[in-house]
């Protein structure tokens, strides 16, 4: 499956780019996550929510999306 | 009177005082609005281990913001009885004493729009992904998080 | 920081959208500041029995309404962390659309302005003695009551 | 005892004029308030607060003051 992955904020700093294409075989948002953590071992320092399709997700929700978001903290206003 | 659809919230650089002025001028032809309540928020020049913050950069990831900005538009037209309601948020840098959020709502009556604007500013701050860089003056950086 | 000092709250006739957006500009220099609530009264066309309201003209006991706004002041004060606070209220005619009080709390936090700007409006409806002629169009009218 | 009464508002109305000097023997504000009614016939119809000195007070309240004021309903805002 392709999908896109998007970084924002400090989670950016870290993969040091802000979207990247990837062709993955996983079910889960979790088993992506665990291929990001390998690539990006800063990656499991820090605290992000997922976005799937612009919708929130738990690690274990099923991998269905074209677009990946990894979102740490809010910091609007 | 009521203009519930979506437009543009995010603006670039900070939000000038000349720009709120004049939104509040337009509402002057709505006659039938009793009540204005507006929220700024307005970036601090906190001091964290004696550096100070001298502007936070704002970044976001739009699509899924706009998303949610126009979900809780929705969700604040359905409960409580608006007249008109304006989410403005910067994007970029936007320095110390300058003004990054204005939330606008009015109604014919007062009650409505303290307990409105107060659910509108709470859920931006925890529901729209919208991020912090904050810049001391030495240039170097940390990340803002909300509470 | 903290401007507690008494001043002149009432203001001949209306209350214009430049004059809060500079006193919005005003704040700029002050970055302690995080959030500010601003709340406005606009004089609403009401219908009654057919006839609308085309203005309201205010009149005031100003000796004691001003040693109330001070007492809701100090109250605020008290209560609340704010950085300052400002209250604007209009004598003498106000057409429909146009602005009659003005009440501005800042603060370097955002939930104590929500808290404080209630506070103070309601405290304001309730206890200081200013009285509201609706003059409709037809020149005839009746004496506004708070609720 | 000389005193000022003030009227504002609808009470304005009543009484066509917005302050007067009053000599009064009389000891509480239910008294004066009594002497107000049988000049102003119309104020018994109205709704109104009494301030002596700027204090909201009751009728039963002694008169002490120099300034007593008749207050119509609120508007302010």
């Amino acid at each position: 499956m392709r999908i896109t992955v998007r970084y924002f904020g400090q989670i950016a700093e870290i993969t040091n780019k802000e979207k990247e294409v990837l062709e993955f075989s996983g079910h889960t948002i979790s088993e992506l996550m665990e291929s990001l953590y390998s690539k990006y071992t800063l990656l499991k320092t820090k605290d992000f929510q997922v976005a799937q399709n612009q919708e929130l997700v738990a690690l274990k929700t099923e991998l269905t999306g074209q677009e990946i978001a990894l979102l740490p903290p809010f910091a609007g206003g | 009177m009521k203009d519930k659809k979506p437009k543009s919230v995010f603006k670039e650089g900070a939000i000038s005082s000349e720009f709120i002025g004049n939104s509040i001028y337009k509402h002057q032809t709505k006659t039938s609005i009793g009540a204005h309540n507006i929220f700024l928020g307005q970036v601090r020049a906190d001091v964290i281990d004696n550096k100070t913050v001298s502007a936070i950069e704002y970044t976001a990831y739009e699509e899924m913001s706009n998303a949610k900005f126009h979900e809780i538009r929705e969700a604040a037209f359905e409960k409580f009885e608006l007249t008109c309601m304006h989410i403005y948020h910067s994007l970029g840098k936007v320095n110390v004493g300058e003004i990054c959020l204005f939330v606008f709502v009015s109604s014919p009556r007062r009650k409505v729009v303290f307990e409105a604007l107060e659910f509108i500013v709470e859920a931006i701050k925890a529901d729209v992904p919208i991020f912090g860089k904050e810049i001391f003056e030495d240039s170097t950086h940390q990340w803002k998080q909300n509470n």
